[in-house]
């Protein structure tokens, strides 16, 4: 099962390093941990608009974190903030079952048989939420 | 999938087959209810053959810990018709969710605050708000009981005001049986926090908190069915969101340091340390068998057999019951006092005649103290429960009397 | 009576038969024992063959409760070498235990008093006292960790003064295995209440807390091979009987009124309702079979395979273990840390071989911090862990990271 | 069982009413409850130099509690009375399962088999016990 997990396009995604770093002078910003293991998420954004302009992630976690972490930065900047903010809510119902993957997931399909590492994954998506509810009073 | 109440139903009830040769006629359920087979089975088999730490672990077994843990928290919220799974706490039981609510608002308290309980409460509904009302400065009210054992509620009527900042009132009576109206309450107390003890409402079927209107809801595992060492404490969603946490420990935190510590979430903020994993899984899997069931008929079967038992007992001279004349917003609970015979020594005579009922004051002294009397004996009934049984009481208690008066 | 440590063992859990035929090498002791026959047997012997409320009935199945709950009191005073049985006070788990003394010597604090506890401590024992502290503005401290891992002894003496009115330390680390030296924290703060949480030392044979000199001293049954859902609280007899009660409910009262409730004596004080009955029998009976044990084999046994452990992670390129060096003054609990692999995928990919070991902070981020760690995994030995069990993990663990890093 | 519970001579005793009622201005005087059930002694004593002079009680309780309490003003009154605040030590020793009844409790020897019955013949004896200590300081 877990050679499913952990199948190369995973791990290529966790290692990629996408959008590692901080940025200076966000818009928004925020930190998500997962209580269970101390792994923590820190996610900055820069805004255009309603649209999310740059983005970056400060990462200690696990390869799913790391992964999940690393799809944000590849797919969010670009997108509508409001669709960009509910992308937490569509991973936990994804994971829980319900629905198609959030773009850049697929990867991370087996992770969904495994419900202690759900929050992994979630973890990156609520910080980003979070990141962008900051940042909404400076919009 | 629903069989019929009474003796049919015990080949789910695996105490009666361990009794089985010997009387037994147990009138006991409003102390603890027997354990469903559904229940024992989760308990055994997660103890013995699936046991992991929840909440924590990523191998195999503790991977599916955590997910029955889960879908007990789905099928508790079900039971209890809560909005979500996130409103659901799980607790040792009916008095540790008691005292989550109770200590949890106790930093909102305000010298002169009223909390408004009752006559008619367990201790479990009674001391916790003692306990925190006393430091804040806050006053603990009782709702009166009517003479037949109900809450007085045009009294009720009376005592609100502005400072009446919690309600916290049984669901039902386990001296009298009363079902208390939940809603009238709630219509005269719109303002208050309403906190209902439901342990002995639990064991008669589903509920539905949000139509109830209350804020928070209690129960206890064992009394519907389940093992013991369980019980869930439900809140609705904002008012968990804002209840700070009770217990310190592990599982309820978010971030634990000496310079500070922040917390987890509902409904993980009231779960501190390993909780009651078997117990819970038990109680859940009680609770969804009990879903199965055909409720109109275990309701209509408990008020012919208390019906009977009422009957039954007004025949018998010197025996009064404490409680509502008939069956209506009333379940199968009756307190009786019997003259010049001490509730005790009632129930050791017809204990030994495999009649269990219990004497004593029920944990509810202020309501003794309004029916003026010091213990008095009870019998309880459950689904499983027959006329039998109800006629092992009757047939036994003029003998008891003969014996002891 | 004893059985050889290792496999011969086996055959009083029943989880190793339920999970034969896959591979299984339960290395999370530290999270959660697995239960042995006994004490599920006297679980489900209550649940489903003599199931009663305790304290209350006089009928016989009530009676019988009360005398098995008695006797369980004092199956765990022998257990913890306690003075009486009425210094055992059932709780649900170490976590409770911990809050009802914290909580219960909240009153005593004054502002700058000063509460000492420790870098090592599970969530358990530090978030009560800060839950404690804050509103009394009592401060709590910490004993810092040495660099192995353990108390830091000299720097305790140099912080207590005439403010630290409390001490509550680890009996055994759950992260590094280190045993702390309860004597000498005795004799360096004779003043202070000593509380001592040794969730991670019961399983490891029988106590003598009053030689130890503690005040209190918690446990979890589920550590010790009991089922989930009950613990103990031991307090030395004029210590408990100056404590006030912390949760209110049925059982713990003396009288109760709307005008002022008076409270029952120690243990009953604080066991506010219906306790977990079934979990605390089981308990007990874990408690009875250890103690027939030869802890003199049982311990060679754990330190023959805590070497093998050691031994072998330190031949593993990359893996740090954070920790004691050897096996003097400490038990078989090994976290260690595995160079650019994150413990949850180690624990992981190990899971489906069938080595179960906990990978987080193990509810001790201070310790964590300390270290300098997000996250590490955890192996714990248990009297039925064997050198396959250890062996599967060492072979293991090279593969998993090959993989991963 | 109940039955050799119930035997006649501790029927007898319970309905006796031996001492029953409340003395005047007694040097010392106690309640004790059985939380059990809200059941209730209170024993008066009246003090002679180190002695038990008179002694009355007031009981609710059952009829094991009553017979008790009847028993105490039995035997009590005359005793020295350290000896007599043994009893209540002695009482539930014996009930325990070790050494003799003392005087009178003889026809309570089967109440020892019923566990959850043990308070109901000691609250009798702790309150001549507390009683006593009380009219220590006046004696
Ligand atoms: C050292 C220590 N203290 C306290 C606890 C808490 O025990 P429980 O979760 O059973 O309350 C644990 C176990 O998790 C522990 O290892
Ligand atoms: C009405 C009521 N409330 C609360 C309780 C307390 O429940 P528990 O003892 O399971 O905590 C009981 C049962 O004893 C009860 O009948």
């Amino acid at each position: 099962m877990s050679e499913d997990l952990y199948q190369e396009a995973l791990v290529a995604m966790a290692k990629s390093g996408i959008g590692a770093g901080r940025l200076e002078a966000p818009d928004g910003t925020a930190t998500a941990d997962n209580p269970l293991c101390g792994d923590r998420v820190t996610v900055d954004v820069r805004m255009d608009g309603g649209r999310v302009r740059e983005l970056a992630h400060k990462t200690r976690g696990c390869l799913l974190t790391q992964a999940a972490a690393a799809c944000v930065a590849d797919h969010v900047p670009g997108m509508d903030a409001d669709d960009a903010a509910s992308l937490a809510e569509a991973v936990r119902r994804w994971l829980a079952g319900e629905g198609d993957p959030p773009a850049g997931l697929e990867i991370m399909e087996p992770v969904r048989a495994v419900r202690s590492r759900h929050e992994c994954v979630l973890i990156a998506y609520e910080a980003l939420r979070d990141a962008l509810g900051n940042a909404g009073t400076s919009r | 999938m629903s069989l019929a109440p009474g003796r049919p139903l015990r080949a789910r009830f695996p105490i009666f087959a361990a009794m089985s040769g010997q009387p037994f006629h147990y009138l006991d359920n409003g102390a603890t209810g027997q354990i469903v087979d559904v229940a024992a089975d989760a308990l055994l088999g997660f103890e013995t053959r699936s046991r992991a730490n929840v909440k924590r672990g990523v191998y195999g077994l503790a991977d599916a810990a955590t997910v029955a843990f889960d879908k007990a928290r789905a099928s508790m919220a079900a039971f209890l018709g809560a909005g979500s799974s996130e409103e659901i706490v799980f607790t040792s039981g009916t008095t540790m969710a008691l005292n989550i609510v109770a200590h949890g608002l106790a930093g909102e308290l305000r010298p002169g605050d009223r909390i408004v309980s009752s006559v008619l409460e367990h201790h479990s509904n009674i001391v916790p708000w003692q306990l925190v009302a006393g430091p804040a400065g806050a006053v603990v009210r009782a709702i009166p009981a009517t003479g037949e054992g109900r809450l007085d509620l045009d009294a009720l009527a009376a005592m609100v005001d502005e400072r009446t900042r919690i309600v916290s009132v049984t669901h039902v009576s386990n001296v009298t049986g009363a079902v208390s109206d939940i809603a009238r309450i709630r219509a005269l107390a719109p303002d208050a926090i309403l906190v209902v003890d439901g342990a002995q409402r639990a064991p008669h079927g589903p509920l539905d908190v949000q139509a109830m209107g209350c804020d928070f809801y209690a129960l206890s595992s064992h009394k519907m069915f389940g093992p013991t060492g369980a019980g869930v404490l439900w809140g609705r969603g904002e008012r968990l969101d804002a209840l700070p946490p009770f217990l310190g420990g592990g599982e309820m935190i978010r971030r634990v340091s000496f310079d500070g510590t922040s917390y987890a979430r509902p409904p993980h903020r009231f779960e501190a340390g390993t909780p009651p994993i078997g117990p819970v899984l038990g109680m859940a899997a009680a609770a969804r068998w009990l879903m199965q069931q055909d409720w109109s008929a275990w309701a209509a079967h408990e008020k012919r057999l208390g019906e009977r038992l009422l009957n039954g007992l007004a025949a018998i001279d010197g025996v009064r019951v404490h409680g509502p004349q008939g069956l209506q917003e009333r379940l199968g609970i009756v307190a009786f006092e019997v003259d010049g015979v001490h509730a005790h020594d009632v129930c050791q005579m017809l204990g030994d005649r495999g009649v269990c009922l219990r004497g004593g004051h029920h944990c509810a002294q202020p309501l003794m103290e309004r029916f003026d009397v010091a213990a008095t004996a009870r019998a309880s009934l459950a689904p499983y429960s027959d006329a039998d049984d109800v006629d092992a009481l009757l047939q036994g208690l003029p003998e008891v009397i003969g014996r002891l008066r």
